[in-house]
Formats: C-alpha cells, structure tokens, sequence
C-alpha cells in the first residue's frame, strides 16, 4: 500500500467515482481549472470536462440548490463549499430541503447529493476560515455527517457517501490535509459510513474524537501512557449516524469518558456523546463525563497567540486525561 | 375560407377540443377551491389555501407543456397547474383530509404543497422561493443530459424578493438553460402591497440583467398565457436559453384560511378585480366564438360538481396515516 | 394585576418600548397593517406609522441584515421572521455578522437587535409551521437565546431583550400565545435575561424544560404528585446564557435529572444541560440524566395521529418521571 | 480665458491639488499593496490580498464622499478606498502583522477585513455580501432619521451572484435609499470567470430591475469614476434614489497570497492590462495637464515609500495581543 495524504484520497474518490459513473458530477468554486483551492478536484476539470466538473457562481445556496435539483433530474452531484465557513448561505437548502425530500414525498422524491467541505483551524485562518460546523448539521434529521480523519478513511467514507441514496455532509478538517498521511490501500475499498474505529486500545479512560483533534489525543494518550494512564482512543469518523454501541462499549470497559473537539464548548456535538453517555451508560460511569473544546467565543482569531489560546492541544488534552485518570 | 378571419385560438393552433379541455380544468379547479373552504369552515380542513384567480395563467402555461415530460417545481396556488397537468380531484382531496393515501405526502405535509411523481410534479416545501434553484438543477441535467426536458417552476412576485429567487436565475442565464420561471404576480405578498416588495413594476424587467427573455402577461386571458409560454417552452427545447414570465394575475381569497384580507385590502379594488374573472373571461370568449353553449357550460360545471363530490366523499372515508409509520422514510433503509 | 396572554405581553413590551425610545423600530413580513400573522404587531402600524413598523420584503435574510445596518447607524431594530421555520435563509447574517461584529472589531462596532420568532407545534403546522430552531442559535457564540413560557416573563424578558446591547434571539412558542394565561404586573418592570425560574419544588427529581414543554412538565408534575413523586420543575427561561447554577443546584437537591424539549433528540439543546450535569453534577447524580424529545425524524407531520405521535406529551412526561423516580 | 478648452478636471471641479491628493492616495495604496506581498515572501506575513489594478476606481469613489460623515461598507480589495478616507499606513500594516493595536478588529481577523471607526468605515467579514444588506440598513437609518449620509459598499463582481447581493438591491431600491453600490468588476472570481459567473456583461444593467440608477464606468480612470460617483451621491442626498455602479477593472495579483492565477489565466491577459495601469495613466493625465513634472513624481513616490517603510518598522516591533484577551468582548458584559 502506498502512503498518501489524506487530500490525495479524497481526489481518489473523486476521480474513481466519476470514472465508474458518469452521473456523478461535481460543481462548486473554483472546482474547475483551478482545482479547488486545496486542490481537492486537482486533474477532474481537464479529464470529465467542463459540465461535469462546473464552476459555479459564487453562490452556495445556488451551489446546493442546483445539486439537489440535479439529483432530481438524474445525476450524482459532489458540491465543494469552499470552506465550511461559508456554508450558512446554504442553511436552508441543506436543512429544510435536502434532509426532507425523501421525508416529505414519503419516499417519491429522493436527494442523494454529496456536500464536501474543509473545515477546522490551526492554519491561521482567522474568524471565517478556522470554523466547525458539524453540530449544526449532525443535529438535523434526514443529514448524515462524516468527518474522516485518515486518508484510508477520506477516501473510503467518500466513496460509500456518494453511493449513498441519501444526503451525506462531508467535512474534511483542512490542517489534516497534507500534515496527515497513511496508506491508502490499492483495492476499490469501500468504508462503511457510521462505525467507530477504536485508534488506540486503553483501560482506564476512554477519549472520543474526530478530525485533527483525533490526532492530538492520540499525541496526548503517548504522554499520559508513559505515566502509566492508558486512554482508548475511538475515532467516531460518523457524527451521525453516531455508533453509540461502540462509545458504550469503550465506555462499559474503561468506566470514564472524554470528548475532545475544536469547536465551541456550548451546545457543540460533544455534548450530545456526553448525554448519550450520561443517559444510557451512566451505570458504567465512575467519574464526570469531559469535555475539552474551545472557549466560547465566534471562532479562533488571526493572530497566533489567540489562534493557539483557542484549539485544544495535546498538552491541554494530556492534563485533561491527567485529571480523569486521577479521579 | 381565406376571406373568414382567423381566430385567436387558430393562430395559436388550438382546435376547439383543446380549448374545451383547457375550460374544463379551470372550472374543476375552481371547483375544488371553493370546496376545500367549505371544508374548512366546516372544521373538515384545519388549513386551506386557494388559487382562485391564478387559474388562466397555470392552464394557459399547462398547455404548452407535456405532462409526464416536463418538470414542474410548483408552489402552493398551482391547484389549476396540478389539474392540467393530471392531478386528480381525490389526489387533492386526500391530502386536504389529511389521509394516508394522499399521494403528495402522506399527510405529512399541508395541502396545497403539491408533488405528484407520475405527473414529474417536483415535491415542494413551504419555504418560498427554494424550488427555484431545484428548477435550475433539473433544467442543467436535462441539458447536461441530453433531454429535451424543460425545467418550469412558480412563485408568487413576493417570493422574488428572496436570494434563492436570483441565484437560480442567475444559473439558469448563465448556461441557457431549459428553465422556465412563471411569477404569478397577485400584488400582495399575504398583506404586503407589491409597492414595498419591489421597486419595479413588473419583475419581467430583470430578464435581461440574467441573459434570458422576458415577458409580461395578462395571466387572466389563458390564450395570452398560452402564447406567451409555448415562445419560451420553444426557446428552452431550442437550446435558445430561459425565460422569466410575469404573470399579473389577481387573488380573489384571503391568503390562506388563516388570514383575513379586510385587515389591509380595500373592499372596491378586490370588487372590480372579481369582475375580471379569468373564467369568466375564458367562457365569454369560447361563447362568444361559438364554442360553448349554455347547456354545454351547464354540464361541464355539472361534471366537475360531481367529481369533486365524489372525491370529497372517498377521501373522508379514507384512512389516516399510521402513527408508527412517522419514523420511515427519513433515510432508505428505514422503508 | 390583570390576566393577560402571552401574546399580549409580547406586544406590550413592543408599544411601551417603541413609545420609550424612538429608536426602536419594527420589521418583517406583515407586520404593518396586518399586525403580524399571530398580531404580535396589532395597533403598531396605525401609532407610529410605516417607517417604523415597516412591512419588508419577502426574504429573511434581508431582514436580519438590514436590521444589522440600522443599528450600526443608530437604530434599534426589532426584526420579526414570521415562523421560526424560516429563519433559516437568515443563518449567515445572524452567525456570521450579528453574533461577531462586536468580537470582530474588537468592541468598535456593535450589534442591539432582537430577532423575534414563532416556534413550536401542535397547531397543526406541518413540516414548515412548526419546528424547534433553539438548538441551532444556543450554540452560538455572541448571541442570546431567550424562550419564554408566562405573558409575564414575554414581556419583562422581550424589554430586557429590546435594552440589551447585544444581539438576542427571542423565540415565542406559537401555541401559548393565546394558550397560556398570567399576571403581568401593571409597573413598568423588566425581567433579567439569564436567571432560570424554579415553577414547582420537588425533592425527588429535577424536570428542565422551556416553552410549550414547561407546561406539560407542570401538568405530568401534577400527575406524579397524587402518586408521591415530588418533582422540581425549571423553567430555563433563556438557554444563552444557561444558568447552570441553578441546574446545578437543583440537581444537588433531587439527585436526579431529567430534560424535556419537542425538539429532535439528537443535538438538541438538552444535550447540552445533560453534558453540563454529567460533568459538573456527576457527584450529585444518583440516576441516568434523561432526555424527553421528539423522535429524529424531520419535524412533525401534519396529520393529527403522526402529529400527536410526535410532540412529547404529559403522559408520555409522567411514565419518564415515574421510571426516573423509582431508578 | 474663454478660448482655452476646458479640461476634464476643470469641467469636474478638481482643482490641481486635489488631483494631486488623489494621486498620492492611489501610489501610497499601491505602495503599501507591493510591499505586502514582500511581506508575504519573507515570511513575515501570512496572508495578504490584493487591491492593485482597483485604485482608480476606489480613488475616484472616495473622492466623491464626505470622511467620516458618508459610510463605507467594504470589501478586502478596497485598500486605496480605506486610504483615501483616511486610513493610514501604519493602520493598516498593524493588521497585517497582526498586532494588538490593528484599529480594524486588534488582529483578530484577517489582514485587509477592514474596519476603522473614526473614518466610518464599516467593520467587514469574509462571507461574501453580507455587507450590501448592511449599507442598506445604514441607508435606512439614515433616510428614516433625516441624515443627509449616503451608504457606499463595495463588491466584486462574482459576490453578486449572491442572494443578500439582491435582496440588498430590493430593499435599496424599494426606499429610493442613499445607497450605492459599486461593482468592482475585474473578470474573475478567484478563478471563476465572467461567462460562468453571470449572464450579462455589465452587472448594471439590473439596476432598472431594482427601480435604481445604473451605470457601467471604465474603473481605470478616476475621474470617469469621480464623476459617476459624484452623480451618485448627488442623487442619494437629494432623496431620488439608489445608484450600481459596474466599474471595470483589472486584478493585477493573484487573487491572494494563497492563490496562483499562472493555474488558470493566460499571461497575454494579465500582461494586456498591465499596460493600462491605471495609476500610469493618471500619471499621464496629470503630466500631460503639466500638473505633474517628473521631480514632483519622484518625490510623491518617495515620501510613499518612506511612510511605508516607516509604518512597517513600527509595526513589526508593536506587540501582539495578549491571549488572555481572546475571551473579551464577545457580549458587553465582558469588556
Ligand atoms: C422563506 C419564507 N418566508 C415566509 C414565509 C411565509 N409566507 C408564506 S406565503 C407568503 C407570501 C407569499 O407571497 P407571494 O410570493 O407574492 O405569493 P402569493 O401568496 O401572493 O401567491 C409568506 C410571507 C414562507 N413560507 N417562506
Ligand atoms: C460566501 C462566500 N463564499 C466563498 C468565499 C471565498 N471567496 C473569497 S473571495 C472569492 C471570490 C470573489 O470574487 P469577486 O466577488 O469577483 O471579487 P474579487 O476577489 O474578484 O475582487 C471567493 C469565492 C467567501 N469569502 N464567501
Ligand atoms: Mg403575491
Ligand atoms: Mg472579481
């Protein structure tokens, strides 16, 4: 197996499903001869031509609108929002259409779109180029969110989302795109969307997480293991549907839980695996359910200092753990 | 004989038949309509809203497409629209009763928020203006595609006052799409006057800052309706590019059934609007060319009176949705 | 002191406010000679004129951002989206502009609006008429999120709202509007945005809930109480800023928790209130932390049967309560 | 004397120094822009946009508008805009190396997200076009109020294929608002060009559709600009409505330091446009009017280069915020 970044597995996905079906189309911003701005469609544009891989105007409730319709009409669309921050112009349209189509027609009118876009921070992107928005749409009935945080699984999850009958929001945290690599297996794999992965076997607390901040815990579970605290590390890679058998199970082992994300603290998706926890595992649990997020305020700034005062990192997560073990 | 002058109706290439049948689904709507308020003050239909007035402009356009072909992305007064296109009275009424049966939802959703498979009637939703961009997205795999299908959809003149509105004319300009969009122009937006929705007399008038044609009908004369739609549905199969129709149309009821339009409507201006009433005017038309009689007219009332007593009495009797079934249909795997 | 509708004290405070601070102005769809579509508005239009209760165009996001600019130069904009279903295409001005002009320029620009919407069902609504959107704004840094449930608490939080130099999203729930009756003090009198209301005093668990559901929670409290389970029930009142002091201490008190809200389980609001307990109130705990919700399915049908199924109810309340108790 | 043809300045009432002043706002602009960009190179800076090929059109905009009293809404091109209303140097290079004392947003937003009170310069995010809706709103206000202050956003072309683009025209455009809005159009957006991005060639010409004025000015020459401007915010104080400018320009750069348009543009375009620079040909207009000698030039480029070299000096050793600061100012309550 070759090791590739996790950006080369989602133009894999890409590339591979629009070979193997010519309905699947992509559109977007700049998804064309530029390639993305992360280069995401990189080589598409040149291969399928201009009206299978279209640059939209700059528009992104058009960008969904029109994938939805497109669906209607035949097609496989693949919409690139070029961040995530940018996304809320298309709130309606993913909320109140796509998620309800098949809901409001009682199954005579389906919506199997893709809508991939990058989020996270840590790239010094300021307020508007640093955000997650994974609650806001892990909260909507009829969505499905993936949020891969490998290449294996970038490029597997993506596949399986653009064969889904159904709307699948994915979200590929940015700063992984080329700091994370991995092997990416040759064979035509598909990854199953909804299943956790357990990261890292541990006995003594379980840490639950997603996107670049899977990796830190994993950075954080090495330290406190030198001390003796052995984390299990579970990389949920669906938000929803969410594999609550395997945060019970982890749970069930271990006796205490964490979640780590970089979004806002309040009402962010950690707090749903903690009620989950707190509600159905509550038997198993021998400390408070944790959370280590970001502060509450809108987003991380440009400046360096504010921008690391914001994201969780390894040392913050390493205490946390600290503390969870001790108690 | 070349000394007889031609009719408006030969001009357009309309015999006497299609004629007939375009009459024929004005008045079953209408009768419909004015049913599904009965039912509701009779505490049968919690919600009804009406599309009495607009019924020429949806005919009229109705006839220059193919059923089963075409697209519509409809909004919630296309009652006429849906008829011609092949919705069925008990279709309708299923959905005004709230029955399992109803073929638009289920149930799930009010009357009124049309969606007909068979009929290639796209479900629509309640938030105005969004089915404008699903039109665009099926007129570009129509085009993309190859087909000959043209993309149609409706909005009231309020609804253009929303972003969705724009950006989807503006993606169907930019690749000349098989898109057609029909405003029915009423002049209110529930009670907002058309003086504070737009700063433009017609909406016709934006056509051309999107790349696409325009025009402004009298959408109560259907043979104009007519006329006007067949040149776009050409334009659009011809690969000419889109059009956006203004239809001034008038709305002869409150907005819906829970509102009261003598809270902010003058009583003459709704008066004098009902005396221009889109039926009316097709009747004296087709009698005034000899196409319609008195008993003829008499029985084609007649015949919609009984198809919507007829569906009125199966769809009460109807089945309602099954409580447990609220949790199929999210996804495909759950039914 | 006179007994009044929730409506009414909503417009109430809309007239004594407009009439107090000329500032103050009104928009949205209808609110002009109609007086809104629930008459939230009534009497406005004819006492000061179109200027100031200004019928908009059709389109939400329009509304927010013009409300936005008003303020930025001088006025005090309470905005009216005519049904919480359709605040969505209103998402980006008010997550990405309202919530951060403040933060963004560093306290030089500032953000006093209110946006006032109708939310919640059993009216029959449908899909569209009759959704939960609290969970969305919660999470959002920047902004508050008020919901009351009294005619008193309407007006006295809709004044503080109205005062406040911030952006507040104030949510009415449609049918207490003329469902629920109270007292609303004669006295020019304001209520703080922040402070929960403990409704009923209980021992034996702790009941949080928030518009239509705080009632039912009274009513299912009623129930158990013949059967000698004391249940304290807490009217939240604002979910931003949670007052999780009072939560907290409720829990310390009853050592048992419950949340209830018509909203869809999975990322609702309560998860966050679960989360807090579990963390911050694990030791008090001496049950599960349970969730009464609506089903994950997208909003309630409009058919009677399916309707009923959704909404949580006082029954369905009671047997939770029951189960909680005896745990 | 009667005899000597008037010149266009004269014609426009710009006198020789305040030809002069705009002179110099545009090479101070394009100064400061050049010197970013090495910024960038060295590491110094880890983003930076562009507003170079745009600043006769801001230049010439600027010109027309009371500092302080008018309100801009900008975009992250409008660096010669924000100069010319009285942004300075040192204001500006705070924000570009992220410093606490940044009077945009104290480093936490982007470089060139420009906000600065004092010159009523409205503060701006990264979400295209939200910002029109705020210069309607601000237009309102000051309509409703009795204020004489005229509301002026910029955009490119590319943000107004976005609905709060029309739905801030709509508004605009219903209340005859003192609202302009420029386009400032150079052909691309990020990579996306022209043809994909709207039907029409100049974005003006949906002004009508708005019920506003509508006019497409070559965004090279400043007093082509100066004067639509001025026409502009003549009609908007004198309550006779708003006005959409579509100022062609050229974008010199790539679309930002994170961007490399060598992927997706042919050279011969950019180097077509290079050789209409529009502060060149200010610079021969003036020259020409022998109100410019080149010692005169020298020294105005001169004195730019020392401001600049003097406000990046300063700003590089000026602290950056404190972290602890990071939870301040989210509510008024906390700071
Ligand atoms: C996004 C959105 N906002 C508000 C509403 C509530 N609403 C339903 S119909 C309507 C007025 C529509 O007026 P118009 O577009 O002119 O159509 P008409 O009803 O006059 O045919 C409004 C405001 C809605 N359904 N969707
Ligand atoms: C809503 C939104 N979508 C996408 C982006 C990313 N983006 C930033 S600038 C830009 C292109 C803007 O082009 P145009 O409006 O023509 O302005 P120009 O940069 O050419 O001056 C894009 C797509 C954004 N900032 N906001
Ligand atoms: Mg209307
Ligand atoms: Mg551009």
């Amino acid at each position: 197996m070759a090791v590739k970044t996790l950006i080369e597995g989602v133009r894999e996905a890409l590339d591979e499903e629009m070979a193997r079906d010519e309905r699947v189309w992509v559109l977007g911003e700049d998804v064309g001869k530029k390639g993305g701005v992360f280069l995401a469609t990189e080589g598409l544009y040149a291969k399928y031509g201009e009206a299978r891989v279209l640059d939209t105007p700059l528009a992104e409730s058009c960008i969904v609108g029109v994938a939805i319709g497109s669906a209607i009409n035949g097609l496989i669309p693949v919409a690139e929002i070029q961040f995530a921050d940018f996304i809320h112009p298309a709130f309606d349209q993913i909320v109140s259409e796509a998620a309800r189509m098949r809901y409001r027609s009682n199954g005579d009118f389906t919506c199997p779109i893709v809508i991939r876009a990058p989020w996270g921070g840590g790239v010094h992107g300021g307020l508007y180029h640093s955000q997650s928005v994974e609650a806001f749409y892990a909260h909507v009935p009829g969505l499905k969110v993936v949020m891969p945080a490998t290449p294996e699984d970038a490029k597997g999850l993506l596949k399986s989302a653009i064969r889904d009958p159904d709307p699948v929001m994915f979200f590929e945290h940015k700063k992984t795109y080329r700091l994370i690599k991995g092997e990416i297996p040759e064979s035509d794999y598909l990854t199953p969307i909804g299943p956790a992965a357990v990261r890292r076997e541990g006995s003594n607390l379980s840490c639950f997480a997603w996107g670049l901040m899977l990796h830190y815990c994993l950075e954080a579970a090495e330290a406190v293991a030198r001390e003796g605290v052995e984390v299990e590390v579970v990389d949920l890679r669906t938000l929803r549907p969410l594999d609550k058998d395997s945060i019970l199970r982890s749970v069930e082992k271990t006796a205490k839980a964490m979640v780590v994300h970089e979004d806002n603290l309040t009402g962010g998706f950690g707090a749903e695996i903690s009620a989950v926890i707190a509600e159905e595992g509550f038997e198993y649990l021998d400390g408070p359910v944790v959370r280590v997020c970001a502060p509450d305020v809108p987003a991380m700034p440009f400046n360096k200092p504010q921008e690391d005062a914001f994201l969780p990192n390894p040392e913050r997560i390493a205490d946390a753990m600290r503390r969870l073990a001790r108690y | 004989m070349a000394t007889a002058k031609e009719t408006r109706h030969d001009a357009l290439g309309l015999d006497p038949e299609r004629l007939l049948t375009m009459y024929r689904q004005m008045v079953t709507a209408r009768a419909i309509d004015r049913r599904m308020w009965v039912l509701n003050r009779q505490g049968k239909a919690p919600f009804v809203i009406s599309g009495q007035g607009h019924e020429a402009a949806q005919v009229g356009a109705a006839a220059a497409l193919r059923p089963g072909v075409d697209w519509l992305v409809p909004y919630y007064r296309d009652l006429a629209f849906c008829i011609a296109l092949g919705m069925t009275p008990l279709d309708f009424m299923l959905s005004v009763f709230a029955r399992k049966d109803d073929p638009n939802s289920s149930a799930r959703q009010m009357p009124s928020h049309f969606g007909l498979k068979r009929a290639r009637i796209v479900t629509s939703s309640s938030p105005v203006a969004t089915q404008i961009l699903h039109a665009a997205g099926i007129a570009y795999a129509s085009k993309v595609r190859g087909l000959d299908e043209v993309a149609v959809t409706c909005i009231g003149e309020g609804g253009t006052s929303k972003g969705d509105w724009h950006e989807g004319l503006n993606f169907a300009g930019v690749h000349k799409l098989p898109f057609i969009c029909i405003v029915q122009d009423n002049d209110y937006a529930i009670s907002v006057p058309h003086r504070l929705q737009m700063g433009v007399d017609s909406v016709a008038k934006r056509a051309t800052g999107y790349g696409m044609f325009g025009e402004t009908v009298d959408g109560g004369d259907v043979l104009e309706m007519y006329e006007a739609m067949r040149r776009a549905v050409e334009r659009a199969r011809g690969g000419e590019g889109s059009t956006l129709i203004c239809a001034k149309v008038a709305r002869f009821t409150s907005h819906s059934s829970d509102d009261d339009q003598r809270r902010y409507r003058p009583q003459e201006e709704l008066e004098a609007l009902l005396r221009r009433d889109p039926i009316e005017r097709f009747r004296a038309y087709l009698a005034g060319e000899g196409l319609l009689g008195d008993e003829e007219d008499e029985r084609i009332q007649q015949e919609a009176t009984t198809d919507v007593d007829a569906a009125v009495k199966t769809a009460e009797a109807a089945e309602p949705p099954d409580p447990a079934t609220i949790l199929e249909r999210v996804f495909a795997e759950h039914g």
